[in-house]
């Protein structure tokens, strides 16, 4: 890798919309073959006949920054050739359809890069403080673990 | 054993249940467990109940497991108290 | 489903730069929850001393289309969840660290969508009619199996 | 038995060792297997040769193995032949 190719972990919260273009640059690199891609979006969704509109995130910032990177570091530790970690999520309010997390891994061969990114998303809702309320058109709300 | 100051933070349904995002909290005994920490929120803040098992602490941006841990506080520290409620 | 939510297949074969939002918002869809997306590119590699400047891909248009929608089936046979499937292949000349495939399936839970994706990179190098050959710094050139 | 109009198309590392990208060929009997038909094919480009292995062929748009096979064509039958080589 020449100096330009150390690997980047790169973690952002944003109150605007998610661009995936901009998460799938954030990895891109001459030596690797293979960019994984995982979109999470709000899913119109029912519950007890309420019907869900939106969903409101809330983070500890700070807290979120050092998961991440603690995230990152177990993710190299289990699969080497990951090359760069980018992962982009939205606060606020989050309309039904729009994208709340958008994260990419390279990797040289594809298949490290699909099974680093299963256990990204997996360990970022497991383990990184970000919550999330579900708002109803009934003008309910309950916040939800963040696990699905 | 000393007393000490200690910031609380609230997240999610946390803030909603005490109302407020953040605190300070004066002579915090220390040593202290995070289940006498844990207790102390609850005797300022009885609607904290309600989070049951679903409430997570973390300490200097670390979790910490409410029990017989005994926390070692720094004067100022930021003590993060966060919850969602469970699935319905 | 409303009518707008039938599932689709789309396949599309480019000679222009592929657009990795085109192909995510092709899949979109509010009944969704996640969106898995692979991303191939043309890795910086060296062969036999010959480093590889970019790489010719040629493709049997209309059987490449119907082996598409046969995959397609496949998938859905496997992962009866999955709502929309997205293709995008480049031919001709792909220079190192352009895509030469991205592709983006759209599930209600991301499981799914996340195994369908695996499935559809590695079923799509096997049997659809699509071969790429290496050109190196040195003019020479050979055609590669498909399966990397 | 009857003797048929076919096309074939080539495409990768057969086209470049035939030198065409698609040709006609005329008196092609049938019922011919596949083993026969790709004989034929490299009578008429002996470098098709050096695909050994690799090569793929396509009848109407279905892969077919090469072997005993029969293939039923229908006059004017597109005939794909492909082909790479080996990953070195």
């Amino acid at each position: 890798m020449t100096a330009s190719e150390e690997p980047r972990n790169v973690f952002k919260l944003s109150r605007d919309w998610l661009s995936v273009q901009e998460v799938v640059d954030a990895v891109s690199s001459a030596s690797c073959g293979a960019i994984s891609v995982f979109i999470g979006t709000t899913r119109e969704d029912e519950c007890d006949g309420r019907k869900v509109i939106g969903l409101e995130y809330e983070a500890y910032e700070l807290m979120a920054q050092s998961e991440f990177r603690k995230l990152c570091d177990d993710i190299r530790a289990r699969w080497p050739t990951v090359t760069h970690i980018c992962v982009h999520h939205r606060l606020g309010w989050v309309k039904v359809s729009e994208a709340s997390v958008a994260m990419a891994i390279s990797s040289p061969h594809r298949h490290d890069g699909q099974q680093a990114i299963q256990h990204c998303i997996n360990q970022l809702k497991a383990s990184v403080p970000i919550w999330k309320k579900e708002v109803y058109d009934t003008q309910e709300a309950s916040w939800k673990e963040n696990a699905e | 054993m000393a007393d000490l100051r200690v910031i609380v933070l609230y997240f999610a349904k946390s803030a909603e249940l005490t109302g407020v995002k953040e605190e300070e909290l004066v002579a915090v005994p220390t040593p202290i467990s995070s289940l006498e920490l844990w207790t102390l929120l609850l005797q300022r803040h009885p609607r904290l109940r309600l989070l049951q098992d679903q409430v997570v602490l973390a300490v200097r941006q670390q979790y910490v497991a409410i029990g017989d841990q005994v926390l070692t506080l720094g004067d100022g520290d930021e003590e993060v108290v966060d919850a969602v409620s469970s699935a319905s």
